[in-house]
């Protein structure tokens, strides 16, 4: 059966040490907070300037100046900073954030990813952080579907959609497994239970190299 | 004469303000946004106006009224899409505004340099995208990096917590982001805050943003009573 | 397991800055030198060294004991003339040791480019001048600048006024000078702090640098009984 | 009669409006702060670090985190802030500061600027803030005796010194008068008392612009 949002996000959160420092992006990426392991540790970043963000606020904890990168009311954890863009962004591109999580509309073998805007010429583009985070961070880690609503794999071999950045992407995490971008192909290191690698290859049209741990 | 760049009124501190300026506003989202000095600059009826800001149009009425009157002939922004608002997209779709879309982080950067009389950098944010066609690249220890030039702007228009007299600003939670890297790009800085104090009030060690970037202060709308001279 | 970044010991804090690192040292004067970091490096014994520091044994016993036992193969600063003291001289007049001198601005601003993550940039400093002989010249906006690319290191030992557990760090009056940008541009950032605190007891308002560049953290000699948990 | 020291930093003073920003280097050019105006406040930078710089520290005053960029103690005035190296010389470089005021070796009449080291080979090589303070400030002013101990003129056609930076200098205050850089030469401003242009002429070889309000 394949994995749920929350499974595919406590995978992701599994992967990333104890005290590390992390970007995570709107959607799914946003669920991995909800599912750090006991015993770890994550400081949440925030490109609007904030490290150690804390969860969404409710009622009276809401402050009309704390929001987050999606606009969204946040809260502050002990040992929280604030800072400006310049610092925030110079943080992300100086490699100083050791993972973030995205989504994706497409990522290639090769590692490209595409995420911030399909090709339609009546949806306005608009880029955020979203190529500061890929060419920055340490390690940059995919969380989606596998497939687009209308059956598409979103793991291709080489993107159709605008680029985000080249070469960045290290792991996808989906609800079919997790998937590493290399020279030979997608190497597959995981699969949710009943998942074929066969029916994967063939639904993808891909390569697919077995990684899958014994 | 005591230092004392505090101004009696937002409509005062943007009168200079032409057609045809380039116009630094900060905010992203609601928090840093300076509504009161966007507002006083849509009733100064200024047109042809060249508008920096993170958004555009997005997180309050004030901006998006701006651009709805059709004073905003170009924008350069990160991410123009508003929650709520199709005022920008109508605009575009329309071919009534020019829109330069910079990443978020080249955006702050090249604000940045602006300030601080960096006269262009490399990046490795863009690369191999379309926001980098027709743009110098250099191989730097083999990153291949896209040549970036500074944002300089005519006006800036932030806000911040308190102010002192002499302009220092310190901020408030996520209301910090673009606030001080505009303050020092522009040729004058305008500072919407929400409490002036004597000089001397602020901690030295806490100042955000120098006098020496400041020009004009604005008690905001919501400051009412906060004035602690 | 809660973020603890303290280390118990300043020789513990330095024992992995082998032979041939390059290790940048904050401090303008006296004021944000960490006495007890060089200390520990000159005990360390370890030779070869590229020190990044504003001067070249100035304002401070141990730096310059560091300079006089011949440990340090190559400087990089924009002041290396020391008062009172003759270490550096005698070893670069005896062609000893090799210099980089660099504008002081320029100096800082290689630094921040390195924590930043900006791979180049063109300043209008020190064109014209012998320190650009050599460097790649471009005209911007009319005014002839100097390539520069960043200044990065493997170790940065700092000096911050306070700390908390997870590194964040707050500086003291001109004891700052280097210190913020130095944490960022090194692969390992150890901080010398007057006193450590409980995470949350800094505002986190006034983190000047965030604990993300901060690696380890050691209680100076000064500190006492200043450690506050 | 010539002007002394004081009498140079005092007419400088003069020419600085009120509220201006501004940097003074070591020795003469320090001399400024104690001549301010009545009516007049600068506000002082200090390259290390803070504006709002007051005078030199005595007694208790001295705190061992407050030095200027001379490495003297000095204090605090209130409106200082502090911030670190990066923004100061981001302040200085970005064209903030509104004048600086320094020493010279020599400037030419094209306002070239050597000020940081002579050509002796046994002299250490130190630039500190130099270069930096003369391509930034939007004014700099020059304050130094018009001839060297052995009498050479330090205005000059074109200087024998390493240069600091081109093109940079505005006005030079001197013992014997106050000169301005520019293409016909250096312009005469002022001359103190008793000074001849024609022997000012004589003793530096110049072609001196005689400007002198009448």
């Amino acid at each position: 059966m394949s994995w749920s949002r929350h499974e595919i996000a406590a995978r992701v959160a599994w992967d990333i040490p104890d005290g590390a420092y992390v970007n995570l992006g709107i959607g799914m990426p946003t669920l991995v907070a909800d599912h750090v392991p006991e015993g770890k540790q994550f400081i949440l970043h925030t490109e609007n300037g904030m490290l150690g963000m804390g969860r969404a606020a409710t009622g009276d904890e809401v402050d009309p100046d704390l929001i987050n990168a999606g606009k969204i009311h946040v809260t502050e954890t002990p040992g929280a900073a604030y800072f400006d863009h310049a610092e925030s962004f110079g943080m992300i591109r100086g490699r100083h954030l050791s993972y973030c999580v995205i989504g994706a509309y497409q990522v290639s073998q090769d590692g490209d990813l595409a995420n911030w805007r399909t090709t339609s010429p009546t949806v306005i583009p608009g880029v955020g952080g979203a190529m500061d985070l890929a060419v920055g961070a340490r390690h940059v880690f995919v969380a989606m579907d596998l497939f687009t609503r209308s059956g598409e794999c979103k793991l291709v071999e080489s993107c159709s959609y605008p680029l985000t950045a080249t070469r960045c992407v290290e792991r996808v995490y989906t609800d079919h497994g997790v998937f590493e971008p290399s020279a030979d192909g997608f190497r597959v290191v995981e699969l949710a239970g009943g998942v074929g690698i066969e029916a994967l290859r063939e639904c993808s049209g891909l390569d697919l190299v077995d990684a899958v741990a014994a | 004469m005591a230092v004392d760049k505090v101004v009696p009124s937002a409509a005062a501190a943007v009168a200079d303000i032409g057609a045809g300026a380039t116009v630094m506003i900060s905010g992203f989202g609601p928090p840093g946004q300076p509504d009161l000095l966007i507002e006083a600059l849509y009733e100064s009826g200024v047109t042809d106006l060249t508008v920096i800001n993170n958004n555009a149009g997005a997180g309050g009425e004030a901006i998006s009224e701006l651009f709805a009157a059709k004073r905003v002939r170009k924008v350069v922004c990160s991410f123009p899409k508003a929650i709520g608002s199709t005022v920008f997209d109508d605009l575009y779709l329309a071919g009534e505004i020019e829109l330069e879309l910079v990443p978020q982080g080249t955006l702050a950067e090249r604000i940045r340099a602006a300030g601080a009389g960096v006269a262009g950098f490399y990046t490795p944010t863009g690369y191999g995208t379309e926001l980098a066609e027709g743009k110098e690249v250099r191989v730097l220890d083999g990153r291949p990096c896209v040549f970036e030039r500074p944002l300089i702007a005519d006006f800036a228009l932030v806000r911040a917590h308190r102010a002192d007299t002499h302009g220092n600003l310190v901020y408030r939670k996520t209301g910090r982001n673009f606030g001080p890297l505009m303050a020092a790009a522009a040729e004058v800085t305008i500072a919407e805050v929400g409490g002036i104090a004597e000089v001397g009030a602020i901690d030295p060690e806490t100042v955000v943003t120098p006098g020496i970037y400041v020009d004009r202060v604005v008690l905001g709308a919501d400051a009412g009573a906060e004035d602690e001279r």
